[in-house]
């Protein structure tokens, strides 16, 4: 809802600045340059304190603490390295889970152990909007949790079949067009040096570098001042992409992140990033 | 209750950079919700903060402070072990107060 | 919207979760080619992704607002072009698929082509509508999102690059007389784009903005005047 | 919208609170002055040296300022103010097309730098500007242009 309102206020700022600009005459080639250098500077600017931090403290606070039905901390939580190892295995998420029976990423696994240790009903944390609630917890949680990893390389493991499967699939959910744009997530993240507008996109079907695309969330978002998770990133692109609502922690956003994930391997996680 | 803040500290040639980051939301009053109802104004007035128990520096803020807010000052005469507190006050009188050792 | 919905049809029914397995009756074929091609049939056949696939978007996805289940529905095009995995489709399967988008462009009412290029400009800057945050899916709630991927007019300087650089798009092709009847070839080219995009392209990348209903036949003039239109700023 | 007697009010009941806590321990020496509501919905800078009973301000390069050429989102802008000036007992942070002009006001003690950074929102493209509020009642400042833009589509 606030976001709404923020949405309608960054149009009115891109159309007064279009005006602005066409009151200009300079080169389009050197204007183009002098804004990228503007927009690099400014990133490095705000690059030193970035309020990302917040969210990790408190999320190392609410992994510690007793809550829940079961007045249970998470630390007994096994996120892949085995129960209560948390340092690295941001950087091997979505895995295979022999307990679950499935291939979870990070927040499918928290809301699995929030089930199992706090009581929490997971259905219930996955059905809270972004921003709200439980949802905070889950945000903040994969904060310190992706910090804990930071500097990191992304090694996926593939070892499992259904590992391999998923990845399979979340290929072809990248590449799946639909909607009433026919946008597929490929359409914007299929091939390097490409740009929406000003900003630059990733290429999602390679290792696009250090800290860039998959391993570069969770991410503090300046836009709206949240810590937004990969399910929240992931939300947005469908938004975006103008697909129907995906469900959180759904299936096709666990295989898209393995398939993003795998092809990541080898780069340095910087999460949680700093993100306009 | 609010969040704790960050607060960095280091010390350098006898001047300490003190960095804080704040956890509020700093809202201006002036943005309204999906329904047109405006929401109510809600940001940090007031900042302090002290070496070793003295009072060094004050600020008043208005609203056009960031969401999250970002502080950055040099305490003069302070050395490695000192200790730096942080205070700030909003507009409803919500408080919160962090300390943090200069390295 | 309705149109893309009856199209799509044929192919969806094939991608279609309602059928319970799809499998069954791709087996024997797979199987059959690899008995052929191998000459051995103990290998174990890998798992028919594509259907799989379909079943996880559909179980993945719930409506909200104006952003329908029907969305995931893929007509010829998308089918074949996501099947495709970015790859190229073969060349008969892209002449079909062009071919059938060929026929669905409707030429402007009257025959006049454009219209205000001052209006195409605000249209192309706008990014807005279709998303499940957008309140109405009618033509006059959507932007053309244009900048988002060309560089147009050369004033605005926050264009994307994953289309073409459309500056000077009619001076380049000679337009100095839009009614002049030698235009008149690349008036009605350009209006196809428009319209859809994959009548020249099988996988454009391009919205079919006339084709999926997004921008009526009055927005597509004024922004045919932008990229068109001697007076525009980006022929100037 | 409260009306500046409302803030002024509730302001003074604040900083009386604030005292009575002993959340300020510094509150006694002159270095904590009640909240200025009415300096915080100044329109214009002449307006604000006006309520904070100050002269006029010129232009020096004593004073200087940090921002962005460019700034991606104008939520979040980064300005640095400060001066190497001798005497300087505050710092004002202020943006001209903002809805107030005043975004921040440091009190300069012997103990700090008379240098602040924080960051801003602007709601477009500005000028911002550093004021120097001097011992000797001069008014310094220097300025900058900070452009608003956005990256991304507009979806």
């Amino acid at each position: 809802m606030k976001k709404r309102t923020l949405l309608s206020t960054h149009h009115l700022l891109r159309t007064a600045l279009t005006l602005a600009f066409l009151g200009a005459s300079a080169c389009t080639l050197a204007q183009q340059k002098s804004a990228a250098d503007g927009i690099a500077e400014y990133r490095a600017m705000i690059a030193d304190g970035n309020p990302a931090e917040l969210f990790e403290a408190k999320g190392e606070d609410l992994w510690k603490k007793k809550r829940g039905p079961k007045n249970a901390s998470l630390e007994q939580c096994d996120l892949g390295k085995g129960a209560g190892i948390v340092k690295g295995a941001f950087v091997e998420l979505p895995r295979w889970f022999a307990d679950t029976g499935r291939v979870q990423d990070l927040e499918s696994r928290l809301l699995t152990c929030m089930e199992r240790l706090q009581g929490f009903d997971p259905g219930a944390l996955a059905r809270t909007p972004f921003g709200k609630d439980e949802q905070i917890t889950l945000e903040a949680l994969s904060a310190w949790i992706s910090a804990e990893s930071k500097g990191m390389r992304f090694k996926l493991p593939q070892n499992h079949p259904e590992e391999r499967k998923q990845f399979e699939i979340g290929k072809r959910a990248f590449f799946y067009r639909g909607g009433p744009f026919d946008f597929a997530c490929a359409s914007c993240h299929g091939e390097a040096g490409k740009r929406i507008r000003l900003q630059d996109l990733p290429d999602l079907t390679n290792n696009p570098g250090d800290g860039v695309g998959f391993a570069a969330w969770p991410a503090y978002r300046v836009s709206s001042g949240e810590l937004w998770s990969m399910q929240r990133r992931l939300n947005d692109c469908f938004r975006q992409q103008r697909f129907p609502y995906p469900g959180y922690a759904s299936d096709v956003t666990i295989a898209l992140g393995v398939y993003m994930g795998v092809n990541a391997k080898g780069a340095e996680s910087i999460a949680p990033a700093l993100k306009r | 209750m609010a969040d704790p803040m960050r607060i960095r500290a280091q010390s350098a040639g006898g001047k300490a950079t003190v960095r804080v980051l704040m956890s509020h939301e700093m809202e201006t009053g002036l943005r309204k919700d999906s329904g047109g109802k405006t929401i109510p104004a809600w940001f940090i007035q007031e900042v302090s903060a002290q070496l070793n128990g003295k009072t060094v520096m004050t600020a008043q803020w208005g609203p056009a402070i960031s969401k999250n807010p970002y502080l950055q000052f040099m305490i003069k005469g302070a050395n490695a072990g000192d200790k730096v507190t942080v205070s700030w006050v909003d507009n409803k009188g919500d408080k919160r107060t962090d300390e943090a050792t200069i390295s | 919207m309705m149109k893309l919905n009856q199209q799509n049809k044929v192919s969806h029914r094939a991608a279609s979760p309602q059928r319970k397995l799809p499998l069954d009756r791709r087996w024997p074929v797979s199987l059959a080619l690899i008995a052929i091609s191998v000459g051995c049939a103990s290998t174990v056949p890998a798992p028919d992704y594509d259907s799989l696939t379909a079943q996880m978007m559909r179980s993945s996805f719930k409506e909200e607002g104006i952003a329908k289940l029907g969305r995931l529905d893929q007509d010829e095009s998308n089918a074949a072009c996501s099947k495709a995995l970015g790859g190229r489709l073969n060349d008969a399967q892209a002449a079909a698929i062009q071919e059938a988008a060929l026929k669905t462009v409707k030429m402007p009412t009257g025959g006049e082509f454009l219209g205000d290029w001052r209006k195409g400009e605000a249209l192309a800057q706008n990014g807005r509508g279709m998303t499940w945050t957008d309140k109405s899916a009618a033509p006059n709630a959507n932007g053309g999102s244009c900048y988002n991927c060309h560089q147009i007019s050369k004033e605005e300087i926050s264009y994307g690059t994953i289309g073409p650089s459309l500056y000077q798009y009619g001076k380049l092709r000679g337009v100095t007389d839009p009614s002049d009847p030698k235009a008149k070839g690349i008036l009605e080219y350009t209006w196809t784009k428009l319209w859809n995009a994959k009548a020249y392209n099988a996988c454009s990348g391009m919205p079919r903005f006339g084709h999926s209903g997004l921008l009526d036949e009055g927005q597509l003039k004024d922004l045919m005047a932008l990229i068109l239109d001697p007076k525009s700023p980006v022929n100037r | 919208m409260q009306t500046r007697r409302q803030m002024l009010a509730r302001s003074t009941q604040v900083a009386t609170m604030l005292i009575t806590l002993g959340l300020f321990p510094g509150a006694k020496n002159a270095l904590a002055a009640p909240y200025n509501a009415g300096a915080f919905e100044a329109k214009t800078m002449a307006e604000l040296m006006k309520i904070l009973g100050s002269g006029t301000p010129t232009e020096s390069r004593d004073v200087s300022i940090t921002g962005p050429e460019i700034a991606e989102n104008g939520a979040v802008v980064p300005i640095g103010a400060s001066t190497s000036l001798p005497g300087a007992n505050r710092i004002l942070i202020l943006v001209e097309k903002n809805p107030s002009v005043l975004s921040a006001m440091f009190e300069v003690s012997d103990s700090i730098e008379a240098n602040f950074t924080t960051r801003v929102k602007m709601g477009q493209s500005s000028n911002v500007f550093a004021v120097a509020l001097m011992n000797d009642g001069r008014v310094l400042y220097a300025t900058k242009e900070v452009k608003v833009t956005l990256g991304g589509c507009g979806g």
